[in-house]
């Protein structure tokens, strides 16, 4: 093991390497047991980076740009929301027009541009550690996980997600609001994606179009990999949180032993099948001993 | 229309020995034996949760018998898979259809055993099933999908797959439940001409008047034993009835009358468009309404458009005086309505969660603690306190509800709903499926519940239970409202007439 | 030679993206200069996949920094975006050469290789055009790669510039630039849709490797060789036969596989501390002879080694080319 | 009874193709020379592709699954018969095609049996396959590309091969193939029985389980063909594009179900056609040649294309519903007629 692997630096690198990913799982764990799947947030991240890049080259300023770029992420979950829980459209299609839609947007935007320059307080957002050691992204995903555990395992209103998930038939017999619960998801989805685009933004320093794409994948397999039925209706933020520090350790230890990006994926692939048939199997074996 | 003499020194067709099957602690079927003819209509009586549906399902190879035999001919056979017992000759007819809603009406006849060949024969296809369709007269596209078919034309598929089978052994579990009179009829004829022809026919049915019309044997059952095979001529519907309902039945006294006072639902020729039209009726404070009919008789429709569920499109309803038109169950529940399911799994429960995260579920908001975050101590006390009053059998309140027994399923579920502390109290089918010892503390506990003053609604097509439970009983019919009966004139037989459309 | 060879030291060498046979022909000169300085430390050729390729670098380049090696060698996939991740590398004393594509900024850099004078590559790319429109000239399309890759953004402006500034060229009209993220499929689609575009179209000039034959395939799949033709950047092994059928007459490029071995000879120099990054200091560069660190002139900061020259190829030396 | 025999479904597809028509026609009269050969052939080749995936992806949906590793397969397949052929320049052509079919059965066979044995909802089988074959081919590859100098040249000329020419219209060999692969499966899916074993398993699992269907069976062929239709891509990504490197045929799998859907198959399984996903991937690869052409910016088009994805699936769920609930009615009241005369005996 590379001496290197455990120090303070490395940890938070660690955690800044993926920051913007592991934020959207926490909300996306509460979709998916919820029954749902946002496969949109890459493209609402790319798209309230580019919204806040394109605010900022017209000359708004930065805080203004901040607050549309997250609004922008708002609307965008307010549409996937109004598609899936109003019109009851399913959400792997709406979201998946999503993910194609509001990726074009941050092109329109940017067009063949990368817009950099932001002020300096912004770059360092992203780049400098904000408290102590730790940079701001980090203790955003704190509050963001800690408010996540709140919603889902504190409070009724997680009580409903549950349920939800578990049946929406029983939810709607029982006087949940089933269609408020799904498009608060789907909003807070939208604002959470936009506020890690925002962050993305901060520390590369620059955007182009592409910003996020592609990062919908891995954020579904550290949920998944952190045991949240696709089905919905079972998982808990504790599995999700241990699989991204798994995926998070994976990928460093094993970039560390310089195995390239594409070794990693092969790995996490391979752990994300096995983490779904292990229990399927261990029922097996277990009924095949009684 | 006389019945075949029973052609007993023919050898039997199929016999089963001594079948026993458990799910969990219930015993569906004990020790069970029945022996079937060829060219016999056989009918199985019993209650609800009899084991009707147990025995067929393990005729038909669905499940497998805890120990016992099947024979086939005189020689023991292993029923595989459903597949397996229609190559054997077994087929059936289920009592929910279960067609593929994407395909279309032939397809749906035809398609586990079309032709060999690796070619699908449209052509005859639907000549073959519009054929069969015709030959029970029932008229529909054969090239229709079947999604959107009312229950009825679902039923007639599912018949016709069968006769395509041309099975040697057919079992049709209440296969007349949601037909009309005219397509019962035709089923009759049907059926006669099958037994005509040699094939054994396996019936089930609540109705008295068909079993008696149509069968050469019948056979009754209670709680999961076998209690008499006879030949029909000797047997009458009032011996029938009492073997069926064996000696339980005394427990459940009539019960005083409770002097009504204030109206808590009044409601007004209510209708919604397909289900039912022009309903009335009142139920007072304490007072138990039953309401009676045969399965798709409308009844759930009521309670759901009074729950908010599925809203009612014409007339009107009052909750203690005021209007009551919930367009939504958070309504319905804040206007102080509870509707206990009778679809406990689908609708009632969430089976992979607790008894009092499900007891909590409708009045969550009320369980606000610190911050306004749900508090569990206050759950699993108020669950807890549900538990003794209504002997909930549980090792925990926290453990999963899936894991319960039906009869303690059905306890959470009522817990859940009082929970609420209703005005209006609707069961649908409060003690579908669960066994004799719950379903009396069941009884006992609705009795206790309008003693104390609340109005409550009650669906059941346990006619027994709505006899002695109900202090006025609604029949419905197809949507229809036929007759509104005091306790003193409701009788088995005249419910039976109203429910049936035999009355007058 | 490298006054200090034989001394140990970890180096990375970091493409743009794996799986692009120029990268790879960088990575064999870098190899033959480490045997050359005989360090005995392997050299790691790490590159992001494509659809992770901001990140994938970023997160290199990360890594590289926590195991502290001495130099990391980049070939810059984007904008600034590297930046940081290269400025907290500089700042932990690993030093940072680019090659092929530096960062705008010069931030967190010590010295860029250029391949060829950025300047230079308008001019060649312009005189190419010119040539294979003769003096009849016609309208062009660009076909380039990312959106925002620095150094051809920096040619096709150079490219802009001469264009404007020589009347010679009055007769060439830039009708579009498009971008095909140097992926083959997106620019052989995009080739083809600016032929549909732009019925008059004669020649697609394409400043990178992938879009070159990409765009040469789809003219010759549609039989539209004749019309229109192809020049730009590319590697000869991957353009003979283009070039052979007529459909992309000539192109240009410099030897990747020098620019690897002068980036390992330059890096090398920096860590072992035989060089300092600054104007006027000389990298004793094997084979390749002294090279001298100048100020970059096509950046407004940053400091740069020159390698040059450009190779044209055409239908007479191609082949020969294509077989080394 | 015949009046009304255009079930909801091919309403579905007839109006895609009365929109592909409308789409044409107004392309037709804003853009000059647009109704030519030449456009014909450039959507076709574009298209061929995506459809031969989206007809694999098809099955895979008709049984309530999903196979997200299409792109990765359609890479792989690319590759790897592309380093065949660079190495036996001799290997005859139908060998190539019945090679590259055979490499994306296999992987195709791995995720059916996964979903199938391991029970492992599809799409977690095919998120990790997904990353695991890609991850394979950059390691088998070395990150080396396959150029169309390695490669016979039967392969590099394919796509200019000419089968049929009807006036100035030419039919390209490759848009042959696909055709004659896509419409031999549509018609296999009807003709065979097993076809509809497909939609069966889909419509009502438990159904088919107690119908005695060969459930398992089904699901894995499903995978299994999205396979083999993954490695027809493959080779006609190979041929088309000459050029392979490890990102070949990114993002296939969201344009595929893409195309899937608006080719109205529904995402739960039982219904559509490989027809209709066939539509479906002509429709959006129409407008992207078209809108390009129009001046319209480049950038534009995923958002138009995302749009166009939610139109076509909010207006299929509205509009299929009404249809089905117009067409019950209407059979409803000719039922009726017959029961009116029923009085109880
Ligand atoms: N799959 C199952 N799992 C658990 N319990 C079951 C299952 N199927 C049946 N039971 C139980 O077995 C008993 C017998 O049920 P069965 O369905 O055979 O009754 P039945 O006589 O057909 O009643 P009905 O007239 O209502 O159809 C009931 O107590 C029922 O709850
Ligand atoms: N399996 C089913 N599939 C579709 N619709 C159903 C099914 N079961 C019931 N229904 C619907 O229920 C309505 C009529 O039955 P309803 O349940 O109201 O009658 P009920 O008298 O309560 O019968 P039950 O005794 O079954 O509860 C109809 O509108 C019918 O469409
Ligand atoms: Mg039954
Ligand atoms: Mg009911």
């Amino acid at each position: 093991m590379s001496p290197h692997y455990i120090s303070g630096s490395n940890i938070i690198n660690l955690f800044q390497l993926s920051i913007e990913k592991i934020v959207i799982a926490l909300i996306m764990a509460l979709l998916i047991i919820n029954g749902e799947i946002d496969l949109s947030v890459a493209s609402v991240m790319g798209f309230a980076a580019c919204l806040l890049a394109y605010l900022t080259s017209i000359g708004v300023g930065m805080p203004v740009a901040i607050v549309v770029a997250l609004l922008g992420g708002l609307a965008a979950g307010c549409i996937n929301g109004l598609f899936v829980a109003y019109v009851g459209l399913p959400s792997l299609v709406v979201t998946l027009a999503g993910l194609i839609g509001f990726r074009g947007l941050a092109r329109v935007l940017l067009e063949d541009r990368a817009i950099g320059g932001f002020p300096q307080w912004f770059t360092d957002l992203g780049q400098k550690a904000f408290l102590g050691p730790l940079p701001f992204a980090l203790i955003v995903f704190v509050v963001v996980l800690l408010a996540a555990v709140a919603i889902l395992h504190l409070s009724t209103f997680g009580r409903k997600i549950y349920v939800i998930g578990n049946g929406v038939d029983v939810a709607r017999y029982s006087g949940v609001a089933v269609a408020r619960v799904k498009f608060s998801l789907f909003l807070m989805s939208g604002f959470v994606a936009a506020l890690a685009g925002v962050l993305y933004a901060a520390r590369l320093g620059s955007v182009r179009g592409d910003l996020a794409q592609g990062f919908e994948l891995e954020i579904i397999t550290m949920v998944l990999l952190g045991g949240v039925s696709i089905f919905g209706g079972s998982g808990s933020l504790l599995g999700v949180f241990l699989a991204i520090l798994l995926v998070l350790n994976l990928r460093n230890g094993m970039g560390l032993a310089n195995l390239t990006g594409n070794s990693q994926s092969i790995v996490i692939g391979v752990l994300l099948i096995l983490s779904a048939a292990v229990p399927f199997l261990v029922s097996k074996v277990r009924s095949r001993v009684t | 229309m006389a019945a075949l003499p029973i052609e007993t020194h023919r050898r039997p067709v199929m016999e089963l020995r001594n079948i026993s099957k458990s799910f969990g602690a219930t015993h569906a079927l004990q020790s069970v034996s029945l022996t079937l003819h060829p060219a016999e209509i056989h009918s199985l009586l019993g209650e609800n949760g009899a084991g009707k549906s147990t025995l067929i399902k393990i005729m038909t190879g669905v499940h497998q018998p805890d120990s016992g035999a099947i024979h086939l001919d005189g020689a023991p056979v292993q029923m595989a898979s459903s597949a397996d017992a229609q190559r054997k000759g077994v087929a059936a007819i289920y009592q929910e259809p279960l067609l593929f809603p994407d395909l279309d009406v032939a397809e749906n006849i035809f398609i586990g055993h079309q032709d060999r060949g690796p070619f699908t024969r449209w052509a005859s296809m639907y000549e073959e099933s519009a054929r069969i369709l015709d030959s029970i007269g029932v008229q529909i596209d054969v090239r229709a999908s079947a999604r959107g078919l009312t229950l009825a034309e679902q039923q007639s598929i599912e018949i016709a797959k069968a006769i395509s089978l041309k099975a040697r052994v057919l079992i049709m579990d209440e296969p007349t439940a949601s037909l009309s009179a005219y397509e019962s009829e035709r089923l009759f004829q049907l059926m006669q001409d099958l037994r005509g022809r040699g094939v054994s026919i396996v019936f089930i049915s609540h109705r008295m008047d068909e079993v008696f019309r149509l069968s050469d044997t019948v056979t009754v059952f209670r709680d999961g034993r076998h209690i008499s095979s006879r030949p029909r001529a000797a047997v009458t519907p009032q011996s029938a009835i009492a073997e069926m309902v064996g000696r339980e039945m005394g427990l459940l006294a009539p019960r005083a009358t409770t002097a009504a006072e204030g109206v808590v639902l009044s409601v007004d020729r209510l209708g919604r468009d397909g289900a039912f039209e022009d309903v009335s009726f009142e139920i007072r404070k304490g007072e138990i309404v039953g309401f009676a009919g045969l399965v798709g008789a409308g009844r759930t429709d009521v309670g759901l458009a009074l729950f908010g569920i599925a809203p009612a499109h014409r007339g009107r309803a009052t909750l203690d005086g005021r209007p009551h038109a919930p367009r939504s169950p958070r309504q319905a529940i804040d206007g102080g309505i509870a509707y206990v399911s009778e679809d406990r799994r689908q609708l009632g429960l969430s089976l992979p969660m607790s008894s009092s995260a499900n007891i909590s579920l409708p009045v969550l908001d009320r369980f606000r603690g610190m911050l306004g975050m749900l508090s569990r101590k206050k759950e699993a006390e108020v669950a807890d306190e549900f538990r003794r009053r209504l002997h909930i059998k549980t090792a925990s309140v926290e453990a999963p509800v899936g894991r319960m027994s039906g009869g303690n399923q059905q306890k959470v579920l009522l817990a859940k709903w009082l929970n609420t502390a209703p005005r209006l109290l609707i069961l649908d089918e409060p003690t579908r499926g669960i066994d004799v010892g719950a379903k009396a503390e069941v009884h006992q506990f609705i009795w206790e519940l309008a003693a104390q003053g609340m109005a409550i609604m009650l669906i059941s097509s346990d006619l027994p239970e709505v006899l002695s439970l109900s202090d006025r009983v609604l029949v419905m019919r197809e949507g229809k409202q036929m007759a509104t009966l005091d306790r003193k004139d409701a009788t088995e037989q005249v419910v039976m007439a109203h429910a049936t459309g035999q009355a007058e | 030679q490298d006054a200090g060879a034989g001394k140990p030291v970890d180096m990375v060498l970091l493409p743009k993206y794996l799986g692009i046979i120029v990268f790879d022909q960088a990575n064999t000169g870098a190899q033959e200069a480490a045997t050359e300085l005989k360090n005995e430390r392997p050299l790691q050729f790490l590159g992001p996949t494509p659809e992770n390729s901001v990140a994938g670098q970023i997160e290199i380049v990360t890594n590289a920094t926590t195991q502290g090696v001495g130099a990391i060698m980049i070939s810059n996939n984007s904008g600034d975006q590297i930046a940081p991740a290269a400025r907290a590398a500089h700042d932990k004393g690993v030093k940072v050469v680019t090659w092929d594509s530096p960062i705008p900024s010069a931030e967190g850099e010590d010295v860029f290789v250029a391949q060829v004078d950025f300047d230079e590559t308008g001019r060649v790319l312009a005189d190419m055009a010119l040539k294979i429109l003769s003096e009849a000239g016609g309208e062009f399309a660009i076909l380039s790669g990312s959106a925002d890759a620095a150094n051809q953004n920096a040619w096709i402006k150079s490219m802009n510039q001469v264009l404007k500034s020589d009347a010679k060229f009055a007769s060439l009209k830039l009708v579009d630039t498009v971008y095909g993220n140097d992926q083959a499929e997106t620019s052989y689609n995009l080739a083809l849709a600016l032929v549909d575009k732009h019925p008059n179209l004669k020649l697609i000039v394409a400043p990178t490797t992938v879009g070159a034959p990409s765009a040469a395939k789809a003219l010759q799949d549609e039989g539209l060789c004749e019309k229109i033709k192809v020049t730009g950047l590319g590697v000869p092994s991957e353009m003979l036969s283009y070039t052979q059928n007529g459909c992309a007459p000539e192109f240009a490029l410099w030897s990747f596989k020098d620019l690897g071995y002068l980036a390992y000879q330059t890096a090398y120099a920096l860590a072992t501390g035989t060089v300092k990054a600054e104007e006027g200091a000389v990298v004793k560069a094997g084979r390749l002879g002294d090279r001298t660190i100048t100020k970059d002139p096509t950046r407004e900061k940053g400091l740069r080694i020159l390698m040059g020259p450009f190779s044209l190829y055409n239908a007479e030396n191609v082949e020969a080319a294509a077989k080394e | 009874m015949n009046g009304l025999r255009l079930r909801p479904e091919r309403v579905r597809e007839l109006s895609l193709l009365a929109i592909i028509a409308i789409a044409v026609l107004v392309f037709a009269t804003i853009i000059d020379g647009y109704l030519s050969p030449r456009t014909f052939n450039r959507i076709a080749s574009s298209v061929i592709i995506i459809a031969v995936v989206a007809a694999g992806q098809t099955l895979v949906v008709l049984t309530r699954n999903i196979d997200l590793s299409v792109g990765a397969m359609v890479g792989c397949v690319a590759y790897f018969t592309g380093a065949l052929l660079a190495a036996n320049h001799g290997l005859p052509p139908v060998l190539a095609i019945a090679l590259a079919v055979a490499i994306g059965t296999l992987m195709g066979a791995v995720n059916g049996a996964l979903v199938v044995f391991a029970r492992i909802p599809s799409i977690i089988v095919t998120l990790g396959t997904m990353a695991v074959f890609r991850g394979l081919l950059v390691e088998f590859s070395g990150a080396k590309s396959i150029t169309t100098a390695n490669l016979p040249s039967w392969l590099v000329n394919l796509p200019q091969m000419t089968v049929l020419s009807i006036g100035s219209f030419d039919v390209r060999a490759m848009v042959a193939l696909a055709l004659v692969t896509i419409i031999l499966f549509q018609i296999g899916m009807s003709v065979l029985r097993v076809g509809r074993h497909f939609y069966a398993v889909g419509s009502n699992p438990d159904a088919a389980h107690f119908t005695g269907l060969p459930v398992r069976r089904v699901i894995f062929s499903a995978f299994l063909l999205s396979g083999a239709m993954s490695g027809l891509a493959g080779f006609m990504t190979l041929a088309r594009f000459g050029t392979i490197t490890v990102e070949a045929a990114m993002g296939l799998e969201l344009e595929s179900i893409a195309a899937v859907v608006v080719g109205g198959v529904n995402i739960f399984g039982g219904a559509g056609s490989i027809i209709g996903a066939t539509l479906g991937a002509i429709l959006i690869g129409t407008l992207e040649q078209s809108l390009f052409r129009l001046q319209i910016n480049q950038f534009w088009l995923d958002a138009l294309l995302g749009l166009l994805i939610l139109v076509a699936v909010a207006s299929d769920s509205v509009l299929i519903t009404r249809l089905r609930k117009f067409w019950n009615e209407a059979r409803a009241k000719r039922r009726r007629l017959p029961a009116a005369t029923d009085t109880p005996s």
